[in-house]
């Protein structure tokens, strides 16, 4: 029953997102068509008379009354047809879905590294409350948090990538290299990921501290925690078996939420590193009103933050007996 | 009033707290006095691309802007994008959070459209609005506001929908307190506090959105920010082949950097007094 | 033969406002296989003593005394030493099972760790040794009961839990804090026919503000009251005749003795009274009640009072 | 006389090049250039934008192609045009083949004409859309073309020949949606690469040389264009060999011109910013005003502080002095605050009330917004302190260039600041303030529309030149400034780097035209490789073969022959 409200609430959201992804583009001043007529790299007007516009616009099919419009594209995206993108020429699925895994590559490690770091030096710096550690771990975090990614990813290719010259400054993977084995394509791409990967975990470590700080000292003062000290068990053991878990759980639902941050940050990361994701697409998208890319990409980030938000609730069903047997 | 002395007392304990205020106030009379302290118009121009000598502490910028007194200026706008969308949307969030918490069935829809909003992704959004909106600072404000209310609001509203069921709340309704006075006389000086932590947060979260919307050229490249600093230096061509970054993008960026730092300083020093089991001392 | 003697114990705790002196100056002995009860209201201190024993008490308060258990003095031990004693020799039922048992661990993994702990043995017969202590405190199918959550226990069955996660390592001393805490009267009753049945052959120190169940559960009562202890007697001569007037206050607010409460509400920790602590409440206080303070008198029938009504 | 020249020229270049034999053969050579993702190169999938063209143009030939002088013979050897420049016979060259090795024949090209003309409802429109002029084409021998035209098209050698991607019939004929057709066989040309490896994501392209090019072999192996997320930074660090540069981006080209690793050449961009004036509201729809607004810029100032010297004073006549059809010599209105505070007085815009702001004979201040894209905010901000000086005041209001564009066509402005490409050729005249449209003047239509279709070219020159006068005289636009265009390129590398004549087909202002992957006649010294272009170029003066004006020559096979002799015997001496 809690889990059918629960797909129910999902369900609408997603919805949702679709109508104002639908909506959204439409409301916006400037023809889509405006876009096909100059060109941002050479900045080369074409006047189009009238009738080659109309051809346009039928071929997207712009012309149709907007309650047609939406209703095809409701059938469209359950086809997986997110339309076809003016400026890239190509199914916007396809040109989504070939960034999409950049995306989840730099947008997944991050999240990985930076939770587990986050947490583990959150539950260290709890554990060690008021004491010198705590104090230099919380300034430094709370610091290095307050960089902006693109301010920090700037940074970071003038040290590393100008001035000690030891990573690459651009792209994925090293154009057309021939790799001999699996092993060497896996160091390339990771060559290149650590830069863009440190930017996001380094400006996003402190939610998860902060939270887990803030978390694990709540549970440390839980009388459970008495109750394993009385017992005599170790303070390792206590921490381990008894603080970090309960404390975890509150957490699982944030890790969600700061996955959306995340491909939010992912926009400037990627774009300061050119690194091909879909942070630096919607961008594009946006500066050139491609309409059904900006929609495509628009709709996939939404779709996977609400991906992540469901895996988190599950999680947490998961992970705390109270809600799964309530 | 005593608990407010109380709070200002263990605030002041704080160290992390008092340095956050410290910076903070500097900045903040930095923007009040920019006039004064600024050694020339920022617009005034003079010749493009010099390096640091005694006529301009920090060189100038790509057009010959004097850029120590760009920085200056800078704090003005960034400064008050940053209070005046926070004071907005908190408000909006502080009235809606209230209602929404002591009106259940008002609260129930307040819920689902805030909801909404957290669920889809705030920084795209905001980019495409950005970008098809006429860029200007009210313009920016809006859109701030817009997607800055529903935090709050979620966060006031759990907090008084446990003081509604407070003992002495029901005993003022039996009473026969209104329910405007109820809130306004009882609830309300309770989340207080929460209120503060919210608009230091939401200060802090616009600062860091307004860097990044003029660092991805959807600001208003007309007015003098951090953000925009940063977006023309790093549209600068040679920026990062010569050593133009460290007087031009340097600078601004570590100001976004220190008022983060001191906006989050003082965030983490008040939920410490909010929350008391994060206090040091356990009575 | 005294099993636990705490000599002239102070526990404060430094706060903004000042000393909060939860514990200020208590000589007490638990002899083996004694029940003592510690009674007083709330906030008088009588959780903080329980929790110095076992040194359960945060590393910023200041504790100054002794508490000898078994010719050791506790408070000197080192923290290796003092674990193996704590949930070993010396067992604790904390109050409000509710929130003393990890919500997200099973209630049988919560007993056995001690028991692994303690004795040893390996999960398989620690597993064991649970269902049977789960048998003895009367908890119904507790091979079912074992994987279950706290939270799908009742109140009663909880501190039944609590109760044989004490008693899993088989200890020579539990402190018992105020364990019937909450629970319904029909539970309660249950709960303390339990503790009777599983403290025979064991000390055990009750901490209760409920007289009735200390009255039928206890040897002797110590009785609390503002960090100090004001009275020492047999339960049968503290119920019969209670010496302080304090004593003769919290019995007199019993339901079966009229109801009366005591006049006045508890001092604050931080400022206590000058001159006898509970003058400001007593009926019977006296020009030198207010002016100095009493010392512990010891009575020839083996009790002790501090009053100077019986000085 | 000439004819005698010549031939010695050829001999001295015959000679020079048997000096220089060829080296031994060496390690692949690659070339690596600042690209991104531009799309599939076929021609229905490159992005409807200049890189994309020139993307695709490295796989596809077309009829004709432009070096940096002029039109040259490419799939053409020759043509003619009869009927006033409504019938076009081309000639094709004689052996040339698909990558797939089918050879290329008249049917081709039929095919291709008819073909995009046919699916001239999918987004083909930009680069084809020319295509409309066309009545039929007929292939009446494996190696001629007849294109017959609805009207007469000055600019066929170009736009249509030099424009349209000639594909292969056995490939397409059965392609129904070529724009999604991206199979490995969408990429089979004639041109002298062919596609080996494309990442849409990464935007790399990885080309090969095309061993079998009727032109000759390409002088690198292989070309690779990769999107790197600073040019400059990729240039110095070696990650690329080449990179272009525009306006304000002079800064950086000055470092690599004191660099003695790099070369530089500079460009026209075919790039114009200008004011542009809302011609039908009140005041702007005063030439008069508009001539004050004009005298009150200072451009010379706006291209020293902000563009820093990357640019030229703008034409006021819109077309670039770069290009064939400029017009020099018209009314330039420097700065003269002098002048311009006249105007506005004879006007009755005075200061009355002495707060330094002009205002109109209502008694309302003289005060607009000035409009403005994002990229030009600093300009506008220059021209906003220099109008103040005249006593007209102005805010202002930058904004998306989608958003200012539409703002434009709606008509809902006074001034804004914009800019656009394309200005080689005289199309873009048709509404000069573009992207708005609110200047009418039915002469100046009837000139434009005149000379789209005249074929004399002097005749047409003159009526562009009326365009132009126009404009400069009317001022529904005030141009600014012509960006400068700088290739920084690795001489080790490939050092043939030009800018094309009028921009690569259709005006695209980029320096790769395929034409520098084959040697030139300078070169010949060098490495013994001639430059087939100059092969041409010399036969064709042998032969006083002219194709543009000597189109309908009657002695043209004869001339024609020559020219593949003198070809032959080079082919025999390996030189090209």
């Amino acid at each position: 029953m809690h889990h059918l409200t629960k797909i129910t609430a999902y369900i609408l959201i997603i919805f949702v997102a679709i109508s104002i992804n639908f909506a959204l583009p439409r409301m916006m001043p400037g023809d889509p068509i405006t876009s096909l007529t100059d060109d941002p790299t050479t900045g080369m007007p074409v006047i189009m008379d009238e009738d080659i516009k109309e051809e346009i616009r039928s071929y997207y099919g712009l012309d149709k009354p907007i309650s047609e419009q939406y209703t095809d594209y409701l059938k469209d995206i359950l086809k997986c047809d997110l339309g076809w993108s003016i400026y890239y020429n190509a199914p916007v699925a396809e040109v989504i879905f070939e960034r999409l895994k950049w995306t989840l590559l730099l947008v997944g490690t991050s999240t990985l590294i930076y939770m587990i770091l986050g947490i583990f030096l959150g539950a260290v710096s709890a554990w060690k409350r008021g004491e010198r550690g705590d104090l230099g771990l919380l300034v430094s975090v709370l610091s290095i948090g307050s960089f902006p990614s693109f301010f920090l990813a700037m940074l970071f290719i003038i040290l590393f990538g100008v001035k000690l010259d030891i990573f690459p400054i651009f792209g994925a993977t090293t154009p057309f290299m021939e790799y001999s084995s699996t092993f060497d394509a896996f160091k390339d791409v990771l060559y290149h990921l650590i830069l863009p990967a440190s930017t996001l975990v380094l400006t996003s470590i402190d939610g998860p501290y902060l939270l887990m700080r803030n978390s694990m000292l709540g549970v440390l003062g839980e009388d459970y925690i008495v109750t394993a000290r009385a017992k005599g068990l170790t303070e390792w053991a206590i921490l381990k078996d008894h603080a970090i878990k309960n404390a975890l759980l509150p957490i699982t639902t944030v890790i969600a939420i700061r996955m959306g941050f995340m491909i939010s940050g992912a926009i400037f990361v990627e774009t300061v590193f050119a690194y091909p994701g879909i942070g630096k697409l919607l961008y594009d998208a946006v500066s050139f009103s491609d309409y059904p890319l900006l929609q495509g990409a628009f709709l996939i980030i939404t779709l996977i933050i609400i991906a992540a938000n469901f895996i988190a609730d599950m999680t947490y069903l998961y992970l705390d007996p109270r809600v799964k047997h309530g | 009033m005593r608990g407010a002395l109380k709070s200002g007392n263990v605030f002041c304990k704080n160290r992390i707290g008092v340095t956050g205020l410290g910076i903070l106030s500097v900045f903040i009379l930095t923007a009040i006095f920019a006039p004064f302290l600024a050694p020339y118009d920022p617009c005034e121009m003079f010749e493009p691309m010099a390096p640091p000598d005694s006529q301009h502490v920090l060189g100038t910028n790509d057009i010959g802007q004097d850029i120590w007194s760009e920085l200056i200026y800078a704090s003005r706008i960034s400064l008050f994008i940053a209070f005046t969308t926070s004071i907005i949307a908190t408000f909006i969030g502080t009235l809606s959070g209230l209602f929404s918490g002591y009106y259940e069935r008002f609260g129930f829809f307040v819920m689902r459209v805030v909801d909404l909003f957290l669920a889809l992704p705030r920084l795209p959004l905001i980019i495409i609005l950005a970008v098809f909106m006429p860029t200007s600072i009210w313009n920016l404000i809006i859109i701030f506001v817009l997607f800055g209310w529903p935090i709050t609001t979620r966060i006031i509203r759990s907090e008084v929908l446990t003081l509604r069921t407070r003992p002495y709340i029901d005993s003022e309704r039996m009473m026969g307190a209104g329910d405007l006075y109820i809130l306004g006389r009882h609830i309300l000086p309770n989340i207080f506090p929460l209120v503060v932590v919210q608009f230091v947060m939401e200060a802090r979260h616009v600062i860091l959105a307004e860097a990044g919307l003029s660092f991805l050229g959807l600001g208003d490249p007309t007015s003098k920010s951090w953000g925009m600093m940063l977006h023309y230096a790093f549209e600068y061509p040679t920026i990062f082949i010569s050593e133009v970054w460290k007087w031009w993008m340097l600078p601004p960026g570590l100001c976004i950097v220190v008022v983060i730092l001191a906006l989050v300083f003082v965030g983490f020093a008040l939920e410490e007094i909010l929350n008391p089991r994060l206090r040091r001392e356990i009575v | 033969m005294n099993l636990l003697k705490i000599k002239a114990l102070r526990v404060y705790f430094p706060t903004d406002d000042g000393i909060v002196k939860a514990v200020d100056g208590v000589d007490l002995n638990i002899k083996r296989e004694e029940i003592l009860g510690l009674i007083g209201e709330t906030g008088c201190g009588k959780t903080v003593l329980g929790m110095s024993i076992m040194r359960l008490i945060q590393s910023t308060t200041l504790t100054d005394g002794e508490i000898i258990y078994k010719d050791r003095d506790l408070l000197s031990l080192s923290d290796d030493e003092m674990r193996k004693i704590r949930g070993g020799e010396i067992a604790m039922v904390l109050q409000n099972p509710m929130t003393s048992l990890n919500p997200v661990i099973r209630v049988g993994e919560q007993i056995a760790e001690t028991i692994r702990l303690h004795q040893g043995l390996d999960k398989k017969a620690a597993r064991k040794r649970v269902i049977e202590m789960l048998r003895d405190v009367r908890i119904p199918d507790p091979e079912k009961s074992v994987d279950s959550y706290p939270h799908q226990l009742s109140g009663g069955m909880q501190e039944r839990v609590m109760i044989a996660m004490a008693l899993a390592s088989d200890p020579e001393l539990i402190i018992a804090d105020e364990p019937t805490k909450g629970l319904d009267v029909t539970v309660k009753r249950e709960i303390i026919r339990l503790m009777k049945e599983v403290t025979a052959k064991r000390s055990m120190l009750f901490i209760t503000h409920d007289l009735g169940a200390a009255a039928e559960i206890c040897d002797n009562i110590a009785v609390m009251y503002a960090g100090e202890l004001l009275e020492h007697a047999s339960v049968d001569s503290i119920f019969s005749e209670p010496l302080h007037p304090y004593s003769e206050g919290l019995l007199n607010s019993l339901p079966e003795r009229g109801l009366k409460p005591i006049r006045g509400i508890s001092p604050s920790l931080i400022d206590t009274p000058q001159g006898c602590r509970f003058h400001p409440r007593c009926d019977y206080a006296m020009e030198i009640c207010r002016e100095k303070h009493p010392e512990m008198v010891k009575l020839e029938d083996g009790r002790a009072v501090r009053c100077f009504l019986y000085a | 006389m000439r004819k005698l020249l010549v031939f010695l020229m050829l001999a001295a270049l015959l000679a020079s090049g048997f000096a220089g034999m060829p080296a031994a053969a060496e390690d692949k050579k690659v070339l690596k250039i600042e690209g991104g993702d531009y799309g599939y190169p076929s021609p229905f999938t490159f992005y409807s934008r200049g890189p994309g063209y020139i993307r695709m143009s490295l796989i596809f030939d077309t009829l004709t192609w432009k070096d940096d002088e002029e039109i040259i013979p490419w799939l053409a050897k020759s043509w003619k045009s009869e009927n006033g420049g409504t019938k076009w016979t081309l000639y094709l060259e004689d052996d040339v083949r698909w990558h797939d090795g089918e050879p290329l024949t008249a049917d081709d090209v039929k095919f291709t004409y008819e073909y995009i003309k046919d699916h001239s409802g999918s987004p083909l429109f930009k680069w084809f859309s020319v295509l409309n002029y066309m009545d039929h084409v007929e292939a009446p021998n494996d190696r001629t073309v007849v294109v017959t035209l609805t009207d007469p098209l000055p600019s066929f050698l170009t736009d249509f020949a030099g424009c349209i991607p000639i594909i292969p019939e056995h490939i397409w004929k059965d392609v129904s949606d070529p724009t999604r057709f991206t199979d490995p066989e969408a990429v089979i040309g004639s041109g002298p690469f062919k596609l080996a490896e494309y990442n849409k994501a990464e935007g790399y392209y990885l080309y090969e040389a095309n061993e079998d090019y009727f032109k000759g072999v390409p002088l690198v192996d292989e070309l690779i264009l990769l999107e790197v997320g600073d040019p400059a930074l990729a240039l110095s660090a070696g990650e690329i060999d080449e990179a272009s540069f525009w306006g304000s981006e002079i800064d950086a080209v000055e470092t690599f011109e004191a660099d003695p690793n790099f070369e530089v050449i500079s460009g026209p961009s075919f790039w114009v910013l200008k004011t542009i004036f809302n011609c039908e509201k009140y005041p702007t729809n005063i030439p008069d005003f508009r001539r004050a607004i004009a005298y009150g810029i200072d451009r010379g100032e706006i291209i020293d502080q902000v563009v820093h010297g990357g640019a030229i004073v703008a034409n006021t006549g819109i077309l670039h002095p770069d290009s064939s059809w400029y017009m020099p010599g018209l009314p330039d209105y420097a700065k003269n605050d002098a002048v311009a505070n006249q105007l506005l007085d004879d006007l009755g815009f005075i200061d009355t009330d002495g707060d330094g702001i002009r205002e109109y004979p209502s008694g309302e201040d003289l005060e607009f917004e000035l409009l403005t894209g994002d990229r030009f905010a600093r300009e506008a901000e220059l021209i906003q302190e220099q109008l103040e000086a005249i006593g007209i005041k102005t805010t202002v209001k930058a904004m998306s260039t989608k958003t200012l564009d539409a703002i434009l066509k709606e008509g809902n402005f006074y001034i804004a600041v914009s800019g656009h490409g394309g200005i080689a050729n005289p199309n873009l005249l048709e509404t000069p303030n573009w992207p708005g449209d609110t200047y009418h003047n039915d002469t100046y239509d009837s000139i434009f529309l005149e000379q789209e279709t005249e074929m004399n070219h002097a005749k047409r020159k003159d009526l562009v030149n009326q365009l132009q006068k126009t404009i400069a005289n009317d001022l529904p636009v005030y141009t600014l400034y012509h960006p400068l265009i700088w290739s920084v390129y690795n001489p080790d590398k490939l050092d043939r780097w030009f800018y094309t004549l009028n921009g690569v087909a259709t005006g695209i202002p980029i320096e790769m035209n395929k034409l520098i992957f084959f040697a030139r006649f300078g070169d010949a010294n060098e490495d013994g490789d001639i430059d087939m272009r100059d092969v041409t170029k010399i036969a064709r003066m042998i032969c006083w073969l002219d194709p543009e004006t000597d189109a309908a020559d009657a002695n043209r096979d004869d001339k024609l022959n020559v020219l593949d002799i003198i070809y032959t015997e080079l082919i025999i001496l390996g030189r090209v």
